[in-house]
């Protein structure tokens, strides 16, 4: 079942490549129709989790391993259990989503939505690979698409912002290759096995514990990104077209703390709480770091990417708090939910520059009494930014402070929760700026209402943000018995 | 019916749901919605204090799990006890009159039904906020009823002034709330559970220590400071009055800003078992009361007044509260008055405020000003609003036998043993009384002082005066549950160990003498006019700037905390921009450069050579002519250079056994390496030369 | 004297003579046509290639003319490579064959079969007579064929430069050679690490000898792999040569280079790989000119402009990465330079065909020429991205298990045994000057794909170019998604080298 | 045996320093067979002193006579199609290409 997870848009790909180039309505839905396979399969496959698999911590839907490269043993082995789940959901429903708002995209049609279909085949594989080969390769084949989407689609800095990309991930990436390597080479017998390398990690030395750690740490924290590795998001987040900001911030940087959860944490349970301090205060400093710089941005879009960095300082303040289940399930609703609310945001921002041409919170104004259903979307999403209750991202953050504060240096968590009053401060400053106040209707006055489409694409998550806000109960049962087990491997 | 109570809650957020869905275009229907949900609610608070009056106090909880954090169970679910039956009431009744009074109101506005929606949606979050039975669910319709609050201010956000606000309202009040989240996580770390009973029984059982619970109960103190407009975070109160009338009468007035005095008296608790906090509420209690009517005493704006007014009476409220919680706390056989006298002052305060908002809101209505130097002699004019309006002045001031009389006379008796604070609650209740009667002369007395607004001013429609008129009954009967030999108000909120209490007869006289002479104060100023205004203005020059500055504290704010945010904020831009990404960006740069020093060494080293060499050899030139060279060699040369520096690196030992011969072949190659040298100054000079040349 | 000429088995050495009288053949059938063959001579060629192929296929392993031939995994894996170079440096030359020397053909393919059957002789070699003659036949046909267009300056400066350089560093290797042979009385590697081993200590004793063998043998070979400080004539003799000349040299060349560095410094000097500070030790030399040429490699190549210099940088690094395998002697560590190559010959012989191709068609080698291509020529311009990808290392290219290949064995090396922990900063120079690696392997693409405009020139389709560019594609991904099997293959190649017991 | 050592060490850095200084690209050519036969003289002696079994050294000596040959002759053919191209055969012509 996983492994269709994978294939089915790798194939879509291929299909896709084979329509001829100027039948851009074909492109379009096929490459729509392609990805709604996966959107089913990965619901389905939650569902079937929740209820059948939910009470264990053990690895579901496994498939092999089977034999790849015997030489290197490298394996073909799929799998999900709490941490995964969630995350191919929201993958599956994010890359429906991005697609469909991807309709804009005029200019190398057939290209776009390849690149784009491979895109998701690897962001799936990421979030199933349980064989650390595989598991790099589906890291890595994800830049090679992302590169092109952001360098060709892009806005005018796209060449420098989509190479930026590249080099910083793959900059991250090699540490993790030798981390790996290392690892690989310390386990008796020798693996890549992620399952067993988990059980045999924390026999590790402790420097060599220490170091493969920080190694992976590089590699991860480059993608979440974690101060100070954050750079390349701001300038990747506003050149890249709208989908491909959805897919960056709703998938690729969970796929940093992913990382984290999956590999770095219970595999090195020593170096975890060695450093969890240092952890947490890297990700105080984002929140603080990322809310402020939030609040000097011109550009709507750059407002919610430095927003990113600041909510997903949330994950790693909760991540720093390892003893905490908590804290922990408090960093995976903030996952999810910042995977819903900022790629809404995105596809929002998204909805405007179409009609404006311009990002420039500046040049708005009232836009609420000419956009009346699309200025009580952006509000909504706002709020739930913000982290208002009743909404997903509410849940997470508290969840968080709660967790971390038991857990951690409780002066340092007081200090994050002004990241709330932060996050209220520039979301609504941005949410004054260009939707209250006067409307200029000389200048504005050709703007167009949100249309069905877009509607479309946005209701869904409005949909989970609230659910999930209301009622969080299923999420968290769906992801106990993993985390939990994820605590007791940490506490080793 | 208790067992149903929380839908007492939900019919307002399906009358929101209901509105926002299916009922947008359709005005009449949203509104006779709307307003039929809130009767429905009060309806059924009506038979939930009934009930619970059967019950006599018994508290009824009942609750389910939203979801269970290993350890922490989060739930939802009702607490039923005297306070929350008291609660129920003020908040329906006050939101019936006001919803009936919004249909005259805002009849003409655009957004009609958009307005009913967010009060049905206010309706649900501040119901929601009184029935919760945790920690947790009352925080989460605390920042609920801060976001209607937020939509309600800035509802006409054309207005860039009333935008402004509700975002000033939003943020301050998150700064309050910033605190409440520490202490929630307080409360989540130490107690284990965020359920009332579960926390309490903690606390009583002394299972956290005091420090961290004084500290819990100060971090939870700072949502009421937020919410309840205290200082110093009272500024974005007045502020809010950018918003409609009737949304100030309800949620700036009666209820939403009552939230943090509710929650104060909701976890009294707490602060019975760590009294510094308790002190700390009092203080910070009477302080705001003090700096809000001071300001109050010279303000021009109708609504504006009444907001100072708001804040002064919460101020009371969270004082008498706070005494309570530190007389308890030192001594628990104590008998004060102050627990009963901030709850009961809370209903009546209710009760009056929202009148007074509605009634001044009549008068805007009628004249379009806000500004009460422009209005004047409209008793004649406007009969209902004026009545009612002076009764609730009345009453605010604390005439007998108005409500306000009863409750504010507890919150006196309740300063008992603390000299300073009653002192300043006695100066306090008289500049009450002086600036509400001030506003009274100068807006229903006397001439009016703008003749064509005069003219304009009529009566309001009967759904504004009727609410008025039962709101104006409630003002005057509310406080006669409360009169002390009836042991009603607070036997109702304490069930089971009543405050006994009796008349004081002390504090009764002395406090309506204050108030009278606040009164005949204001009489005089500004009915008779035998003290002039305007000299009194003049002779106080600095303290009158000070308080029609409103003690500066927005501009103290701005210098002090919003612009260094903001200038940091753009300054850690740059500094990202610049410094942290720079960093990486460097790196890269430095490649580049390394790749072009390798390329100017390339061009001006080995072509230079190369170049040299021709140049040397075309121009004939003695010496170096027979040492010549092409790129090629250069290559060669290279390489030995290199095979050289690898032989001493291989073996520094090589230097002592070194034989003549090898020596020699060294010293050979070494020649070689000589004429690169030879060549390399030859090639300078040509290039210099050349460039004298030309 | 008594002298006995060694047997001869000439089944073993089948293909090499085949191929060497295919040679003639092609020269033969040039000239009887009267060198109006049209590109039927290359077809034949090409089909000589196969031909041989196949009869390798079905050699016998074991010993041809004594030491001095002997065919075994390692040498069958490196034919396969060196016939796979020619067959696609053939293929790619059609285009020149065309129009640039059409009166040459038959030379012009005879002699890169003739330097084939040179690299063949080489891989089979055990000695180190054979071995440089083997050598030598595989260079001096190619100084020709760098030279090839007799009336271009830049051809005849290449074929001059790669002359002089080249001669250069055969005596500096026979130098070492000699030394060698003084110091163990054999030419015979095999026999020689016999005596080595037995006589060790007293090397050390003589001292300078052995040290300066050692220099001079990995200063040669430097040369042939191009490692810096003796890389430099590898960008001009690729600019100016001929395309798939420099194709050629890039990958048969230096195979071959490899080949008799593994043979030679393995093979025959093994126990000089021991403690660093050893003065006969040839292990962190090499190490520092592997860490140089990946650094000066890829720090050159971000400011090229013509892509035939930034290719070579290219290779000047990608030598300094096989090297890093090359350092690991254990297990995997032969196995890991040999699947590197073989993946290095898709993927580079696929980017030469392509500039050959474009070269062709417009004479230009610049890189900014080649702005907007992916509007014209999808294919040739994903070919391309892909073959760039694979060369940067990007998963699931073949080039990426290679690299991970070679750096896993060194780092299995360097966990093996303390003196050899010097192998992890090898690894990391080589892990972050990847990453500069790709910023110039992006910025082919990039100007292919990222341009709006759409490029002025269209690559027809044609064989046998795109057919290929078409198997550097399929070679690049299958293995990349399926190397196993071809690392099986490999795998074999350390116990022929007496690495681990076979 | 060292005085052939010497000789033959002595020879090759001749020859070296005349490919690094030679401007003629012939006298470069016979610069390295200096070397050639630097290494040749190497063999010689070794096989002479050291190995004296197989003749492997002389056999060697012999076919780097050979190789050199080979090489010169394309070496020379290669110089021809320099004079052909610039009229000379001085190394500072072909500097072409660079960077």
């Amino acid at each position: 079942m996983l492994s269709s997870l994978i294939f089915i848009p790798l194939a879509g790909m291929l299909l896709v490549m084979m329509l001829p180039k100027n039948a851009k309505w074909a492109i379009r839905w096929t490459s729509v129709a392609v990805s709604i396979p996966p959107l089913v399969i990965s619901f389905w496959l939650t569902w079937q989790f929740f209820v059948n698999h939910a009470s264990s911590a053990a690895m579901a839907f496994v498939e092999g391993p089977y034999d790849w490269i015997p030489l290197l043993n490298v394996q073909y082995y799929l799998g999900a259990d709490g941490i995964s789940i969630p995350l191919l959901a929201l993958t599956g429903l994010l890359s429906t989503i991005s697609l469909l708002a991807s309709f804009g995209i005029d200019k190398r049609v057939k290209e776009y939505f390849a690149f784009f279909l491979l895109l998701e085949a690897g962001m799936m594989g990421v979030f199933v690979a349980l064989d650390f080969f595989l598991f790099y390769i589906f890291w890595e084949v994800m830049l090679v698409p992302m590169y092109f989407l952001i360098g060709v689609w892009g806005g005018p800095r796209k060449e420098y912002a989509a190479i930026k990309f590249f080099l910083y991930t793959l900059f991250g990436s090699i540490f993790m290759l030798v981390s790996i390597l290392i690892l690989y080479f310390t386990a008796e017998p020798h693996t890549l096995n992620m399952m067993e390398l988990i059980q045999s990690g924390s026999t590790l030395p402790h420097t060599l514990q220490l170091v493969c750690f920080a190694f992976f740490f590089i590699a991860f924290a480059i993608k979440v990104p974690v101060w100070p590795f954050h750079t390349w998001l701001p300038d990747a987040h506003v050149e890249a077209p709208t989908a491909v900001s959805v897919i960056l911030a709703g998938v690729l940087l969970k796929m940093g703390t992913y990382g984290m959860l999956r590999i770095s944490w219970p595999m090195f349970p020593e170096a975890v709480r060695y450093f969890s301090f240092w952890i947490a205060l890297l990700g105080v400093i984002a929140i603080i770091y990322g809310a402020l710089v939030s609040m000097a941005q011109k550009d709507l879009k750059k407002l919610v990417a430095y927003s990113s960095v600041s909510h997903m300082g949330y994950c790693m303040l909760a991540l720093g708090a390892v003893t905490s289940v908590q804290a922990i399930t408090g960093c995976m609703f903030q996952m999810i939910s910042h995977g819903l609310i900022t790629g809404a945001l995105f596809l929002l921002v998204g909805v405007l520059y179409d009609r404006a041409h311009t990002r420039e919170i500046a040049v708005f104004g009232g836009l609420g009494s000419k956009l009346p259903v699309y200025s009580g979307i952006m509000v909504f999403f706002s709020m739930a930014s913000l982290g208002l209750p009743g909404m997903s991202g509410f849940v997470s953050e508290f969840m968080i402070f709660v967790g971390s504060f038991a857990a951690l240096n409780k002066v340092m968590v007081g200090i994050a929760v002004l990241g709330v009053v932060l996050g209220a401060a520039y979301m609504l400053r941005m949410v004054q700026n260009v939707f209250l106040g006067e409307f200029n209707l000389s200048k504005w006055g050709g703007l167009t209402e949100i249309n069905f489409r877009e509607l479309v694409t946005v209701v869904p998550l409005m949909v989970f943000t609230l659910w999930i806000g209301l009622y969080p109960k299923p999420l968290n049962e769906l992801m106990q018995a993993t985390l939990e087990h994820l605590v007791t491997l940490m506490a080793r | 019916m208790s067992n149903y109570a929380y839908l007492i809650a939900l019919v307002p957020l399906l009358s929101f749901v209901m509105i926002v869905f299916f009922l947008r275009w359709k005005e009449k229907l949203a509104a006779g919605w709307s307003i039929a949900s809130i009767l429905a609610s009060w309806t059924m608070s009506l038979i939930v204090l009934i009930e619970t009056l059967g019950r006599h106090g018994e508290p009824l909880e009942y609750f389910f799990y939203l979801t269970t954090f290993k350890g922490i169970n989060f739930e939802i679910g009702i607490l039923i006890d005297g306070l929350t039956a008291v609660m129920l009431m003020v908040v329906t009744t006050v939101a019936s009159c006001v919803h009936i009074y919004s249909l005259g109101y805002m009849k003409d506005d655009p957004r009609f039904s958009r307005f009913f929606s967010y009060l049905s949606l206010f309706c649900f979050s501040m119901l929601g906020l009184v029935l919760a039975n945790n920690f947790f669910m009352i925080f989460i319709f605390w920042e609920l009823v801060g976001l209607t609050s937020y939509l309600l201010i800035g509802f006409w956000f054309e207005k860039k002034s009333a935008a402004d606000a509700g975002k000033k309202a939003f943020i301050t009040t998150r700064i309050g709330d910033l605190g409440f989240i520490v202490g929630l996580m307080m409360v989540g770390a130490y107690a284990g559970t965020f359920n009332y009973g579960g926390v309490f029984e903690k606390v009583a059982s002394g299972q956290i220590p005091t420090a961290v619970l004084t500290v819990m109960a100060a971090f939870i103190f700072c949502g009421a400071i937020g919410k309840s407009a205290q200082f110093p975070l009272h500024v974005w109160l007045p502020d809010a009055m950018e918003g409609p009338t009737p949304v100030s009468a309800l949620i700036h007035a009666a209820t939403m800003v009552a939230a943090g005095v509710y929650l104060v008296a909701r976890s009294m608790n707490l602060y019975v078992g760590a009294p510094e906090a308790a002190m700390i509420v009092a203080v910070i209690g009477l302080v705001t009361s003090f700096i809000a009517a001071s300001i109050g005493l010279v303000q021009n704006d109708i609504k504006r007044i009444l907001a100072y007014s708001t804040v002064s009476q919460l101020g009371y409220m969270i004082m008498a509260l706070g005494l309570y919680g530190y007389d308890v706390g030192m001594d628990p056989h104590a008998h004060s008055a102050g627990f009963y006298a901030g709850t009961f002052h809370l209903m009546t305060h209710a009760f009056f405020k929202g009148l007074l908002f509605l009634g001044a809101g009549s008068v805007i209505h009628a004249v379009h000003t806000n500004d009460i130097q422009d209005m004047g002699g409209l008793l004649g004019k406007m009969k209902i609003t004026s009545v009612t309006f002076i009764l609730a002045s009345l009453s605010i001031a604390g005439i007998f036998p108005l409500a306000g009389f009863w409750s504010k006379d507890e919150i006196v008796a309740a300063t008992h043993g603390h000299p300073i604070f009653n002192i300043f609650t006695l100066i306090i209740a008289f500049m009450t009384a002086f600036y509400m009667f001030r506003l009274c002369f100068l807006t229903f007395f006397g001439k009016p002082r703008d003749q064509h607004r005069y003219e304009h001013a009529h009566e309001s429609p009967r759904s504004m005066s009727w609410p008025l008129a039962f709101l104006g009954f409630l003002a005057v009967s509310a406080g006669w549950v409360g009169i002390p030999t009836l042991h009603g108000f607070s036997s109702f909120v304490f069930f089971g160990e009543p405050y006994h209490t009796s008349f004081h007869w002390d504090v009764m006289i002395i406090s309506t003498i204050v108030a009278v002479a606040g009164i005949v104060l204001a009489y005089l100023i500004y009915y008779k006019k035998s003290i002039s205004a305007d000299m009194l203005a003049e002779k106080f020059r600095p303290i009158h700037t000070f308080l029609y500055n409103k003690w500066y504290f927005d501009e103290l704010y701005s210098f002090v905390i919003i612009n260094p945010i903001l200038a940091l904020g753009r300054f850690l831009w740059t500094f990202d921009a610049r410094i942290v990404d720079g960093l990486v960006n460097g790196a890269a740069w430095l490649t580049i450069v390394w790749a072009d020093i390798k390329w100017w060494f390339d061009k001006w080293i080995v072509d230079g050579a190369v170049n040299g060499a021709g140049w040397i050899v075309s121009q004939g030139s003695g010496l170096l002519r027979l040492i010549q060279n092409g790129a090629v060699q250069f290559y060669a040369l290279f390489v030995l250079g290199g095979l050289l520096v690898l032989i001493a690196f291989k073996y520094e030992d090589v230097y002592v056994s070194l034989e003549w011969p090898w020596l020699s072949a060294i010293i050979i190659v070494a020649l070689g390496l000589l004429s690169l040298v030879a060549k390399r100054t030859a090639s300078r000079e040509a290039a210099a030369e050349t460039e004298t040349e030309k | 004297m008594d002298f006995q000429l060694p047997h001869v088995d000439f089944r073993v050495m089948a293909p090499e003579l085949f191929l060497f009288a295919w040679a003639l053949v092609v020269i033969t059938f040039d000239l009887g046509t009267k060198r109006r063959s049209g590109s039927a001579t290359g077809y034949v060629a090409l089909l000589g290639l196969v031909i041989t192929g196949v009869i390798l296929s079905i050699t016998p392993e074991g010993a041809g003319f004594g030491a001095m031939f002997y065919n075994d995994a390692g040498s069958l894996f490196f034919k396969v490579i060196f016939l796979g170079a020619a067959f696609m440096a053939i293929g790619s030359s059609f285009g020149i064959m065309e129009r640039k020397i059409q009166h040459h053909r038959g030379e012009f393919l005879g002699l890169i079969l003739l330097s084939t059957v040179g690299m063949m002789f080489l891989a089979s070699s055990n000695e180190l007579l054979s071995l440089y003659i083997g050598l030598e036949l595989t260079t001096i046909p190619l100084f020709v064929c760098a030279a090839f267009f007799k009336d271009n300056r830049l051809s005849v400066e290449a074929g001059i430069k790669y002359l002089i350089v080249g001669a250069m560093s055969s005596a500096l290797l026979l130098y070492g050679i000699s030394f060698l042979y003084g110091l163990s009385g054999t030419t015979d590697l095999l026999q020689m690490r016999v005596n080595i081993a037995t006589t060790h200590l007293t090397f050390r004793e003589i001292g300078l000898l052995p040290m300066l063998s050692v220099v001079l043998l990995v200063a040669g070979l430097g040369f042939k792999l191009a490692l810096p400080p003796f890389h430099q004539w590898a960008p001009d003799v690729y600019e100016g040569a001929p395309t798939p000349v420099a194709a050629f040299l890039s990958v048969g060349s230096k195979a071959a280079g490899l080949v008799a560095f593994a043979k030679i410094m393995i093979n025959g000097l093994q126990v000089f790989y021991e403690d660093i500070m050893a003065p006969n030790d040839w292990g962190l030399l090499v190490g520092i000119l592997a860490g140089a040429a990946m650094v000066w490699g890829n720090v050159a190549a971000v400011r090229q402009t013509n892509i035939k210099r930034m290719l070579a940088f290219s290779s000047i690094a990608q030598a300094g990465y096989i090297m890093i395998g090359m350092l690991a002697l254990n297990d995997i560590g032969l196995s890991s330079v040999s699947f590197y190559m073989f993946t290095y010959l898709f993927a580079n012989m696929g980017a030469f065909a392509i500039v050959a191709i474009f070269e062709d068609k417009t004479g230009s080698t610049q890189i900014k020429s080649y702005s907007g291509l992916a509007r014209t020529s999808p294919f040739y311009a994903a070919s391309m991205s892909v073959f760039m990808l694979s060369l940067a290392g990007i998963p699931p290219l073949a080039g990426f298990f290679a690299k991970y290949y070679v750096f896993a064995a060194a780092i299995k090396m360097a966990g093996s045994n303390e003196i050899h922990q010097w192998l992890y900063w090898l690894v990391g120079v080589g892990l972050i000057t990847s990453v500069f690696a790709l910023y110039y392997y992006a910025n082919v693409i990039k100007t292919m794909y990222f341009t709006p405009d759409e490029s002025p020139y269209k690559l027809p389709l044609s064989l046998p170019g795109s057919a290929v560019v078409l198997i550097g594609l399929v070679g690049v991904i299958l293995f990349g998604l399926m190397p196993g099997p071809v690392m099986d293959f490999a795998s074999a190649i350390p116990a022929a080298f007496g690495l681990i017991a076979p | 045996m060292h005085h052939y050592l010497y000789l033959a060490a002595i020879l090759f850095a001749i020859g070296t320093f005349g490919v690094i200084t030679r401007r003629n690209v012939i006298g470069i050519l016979m610069s390295l067979e200096l070397m050639f036969n630097a290494v040749n003289i190497n063999l010689v002696a070794f096989n002479k002193f050291v190995a004296t079994e197989p003749l492997a050294g002389q056999l060697f000596a012999i076919f780097i006579v050979v190789v050199a040959a080979a090489e010169a002759t394309v070496g020379l053919a290669i110089v021809l199609l320099v004079y052909r191209n610039w009229r000379g055969i001085e190394t500072e012509n072909f500097s072409v290409m660079k960077w």
